[in-house]
């Protein structure tokens, strides 16, 4: 089983537009990637019960690496942490990465079999393509 | 003598929801002010809803109490403040031996430090934790030069107030209000604000337990 | 008038989500940022003429800071430049910055008022609280 | 002797269109097994309209022709072949300078420059420069030792099919491919495959010009 993903968002619409992209880069592989994203009204905002409950169903054993937009998503993902039960939280990675470049990353590795940690490397290196290409992180046009 | 038990902690929260229901649109203005006008929307929603279940389903473990708190409101308010309350409750819950005053610090303090572990911010950053500190430090003063415990809360609640006023003049460094940099100057920090209802609501409805 | 913004993704969704939640950064304050994204069937694409065509309505003389989500995006976006008018195109910068994160960071300070650079630089700061708080790029749990 | 002029260069795109919707479904199964099964749609979709916009407004320049050509393209196919196509035609159009061989063999040599800039990629990537750079030397090589076009144009289709054929071992390092890594080699390219196709229609349309 590939490690799970989740992603989340302030916007239910960011992120499952942000899986869509994901998903466009794989076609015909089959890739899993939660969601947790909106408040509990479909408002912009996060709600941590919801993300526990996304990262239990995207482990099959082999951990989850979450990606969270920014602000009080990284704080409701760390309090999901907290919900979690103490072997599931072993396995999951906040990853630091940005949300869409780090997901494509992500996904693609993910879903070419790799361990959760190479999972996490690849997240982070997201922008990295970017980067290059238009000339490194000071780059201009 | 009576008890810091569950009915003292529903009074409790039931107290600190009236206030912020009463103090919502003002709550909103300061976050209107430095930040995206949700702030007493954002915990009206979640007290009234940790009210609704605390009353679904009343429980006379202290700690269950304050963990349906933790986890109604990490549920529905949807900001920063959600987190940031719901790990005071849940670690507030976890750190709670006992039903007296000195359980109670014990558990607020833990609640305190969960709010500084997971906000990252510290003291001076223009956030709850401006109330929420100087009312932790109050309440623990209080009660080691013996004071009773309607006094040692009166005394962190006034500590809390003055933290929250002090936050007028702090530029904000998280949350939020960081974004808008120096232009965050001049406006009292609505999560202070609101960490001050929770510290009054305890001197309302706990002053005469422990 | 604030320096322009344009949101370029493949995603016409992904690009509308993020502008609204941009906006949900800055309630009450009023700021355009332009959007191209999508094919012109409005699948999973980029389109140069409609980048070209956005970056001249964002821009109101104090340039516009573009902001891609990865591949051929930018590819788009580099080519659009070249569809510009040459007064124009010296105002425009594609940033390397992270489109989600980016845009949040480059929304609130054009908001400011701040000038092109200082909007583009805050652009490439958008991931550094989330680095911060989860621990570096290195970061996890 | 007749010329490399626009009605010339209609032709060769109106071949190009053709080879290309004939190969669709080929050009799409290539991008299957490495990308997203998409390039055959993209480029059919490009040429298509590319071809349409070119009778919808007939030009006399030669130079327009390209330039409508890329246009077209930038506007409808979509993928990253899009910009890059787009780019060849908007910098061959842009350098071509006369009418004979040697003009379109400086305008060509403009337009791959162009692909390289746009997309970083070095021959041996495993993308279309892969083809189109064997047939650019191809052509400046025999025209150079005084071939005429037709058979500078044989040379350059002949070297842009060893091109394409020559990315099936590579592994890809641009674009979408290069996601997958070593499970890129094995396939070839589809740019490879498509540009070939665009120097097998040169080789076909203008062979009588120049
Ligand atoms: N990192 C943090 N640490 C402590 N308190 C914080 C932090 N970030 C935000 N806050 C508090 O949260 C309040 C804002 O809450 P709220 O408006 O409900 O959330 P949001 O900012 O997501 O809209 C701020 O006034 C501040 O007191
Ligand atoms: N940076 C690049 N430089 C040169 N050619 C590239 C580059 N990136 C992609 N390509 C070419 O584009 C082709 C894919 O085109 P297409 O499938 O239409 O676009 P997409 O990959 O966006 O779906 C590749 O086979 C490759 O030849
Ligand atoms: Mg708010
Ligand atoms: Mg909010
Ligand atoms: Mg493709
Ligand atoms: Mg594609």
């Amino acid at each position: 089983m590939p490690v799970g993903l989740v992603v989340v968002s302030h916007s239910r619409a960011l992120a499952d537009a942000a899986v869509e992209l994901a998903r466009g880069m794989l076609p015909g592989r089959e890739l899993a990637v939660g969601v947790a994203a909106g408040d509990v009204d479909g408002g912009l905002g996060t709600d941590a019960t919801a993300i526990a409950d996304a990262v239990t169903a995207a482990d099959s054993g082999d951990g989850v690496v979450v990606l969270m937009d920014l602000g009080s998503a990284v704080l409701s993902a760390e309090t999901a942490l907290e919900l979690l039960d103490d072997d599931v939280r072993e396995r999951v990675v906040l990853s630091p990465a940005p949300l869409v470049e780090g997901l494509v990353g992500a996904a693609v590795t993910a879903a070419a079999g790799a361990d959760r940690d190479r999972v996490a490397t690849e997240a982070l290196r997201g922008l990295a393509p970017k980067q290059a290409h238009l000339g490194g992180p000071a780059g201009g046009s | 003598m009576s008890a810091v038990d569950a009915a003292a902690l529903t009074a409790w929260v039931r107290e600190f929801a009236r206030l912020v229901h009463e103090q919502r649109d003002a709550l909103t203005q300061l976050d209107a002010a430095i930040g995206d006008a949700d702030h007493g929307a954002n915990l009206d929603r979640g007290m009234t809803a940790a009210v609704a279940a605390l009353e679904a389903t009343p429980s006379d473990d202290p700690a269950a109490v304050l963990k349906t708190v933790a986890t109604t409101l990490i549920k529905t308010v949807g900001g920063a403040s959600g987190p940031l309350y719901g790990t005071f409750f849940l670690r507030a819950a976890g750190a709670l031996d006992g039903d007296d005053g000195r359980a109670l610090a014990t558990a607020v303090r833990a609640g305190y430090d969960g709010v500084v572990a997971r906000g990252k911010a510290e003291r001076g950053d223009k956030t709850m934790l401006d109330a929420l500190g100087p009312a932790c430090d109050a309440l623990d003063e209080a009660l080691g030069s013996g004071k009773p415990l309607g006094e040692a809360l009166g005394a962190a609640a006034e500590a809390a107030a003055a933290g929250r006023d002090a936050t007028e003049p702090l530029v904000a460094r998280k949350g939020r209000a960081s974004y808008l940099g120096e232009r965050s100057a001049g406006h009292v920090d609505p999560g202070a604000a609101s960490s001050t209802l929770l510290v009054q609501a305890a001197a309302t409805a706990l002053a005469g337990e422990g």
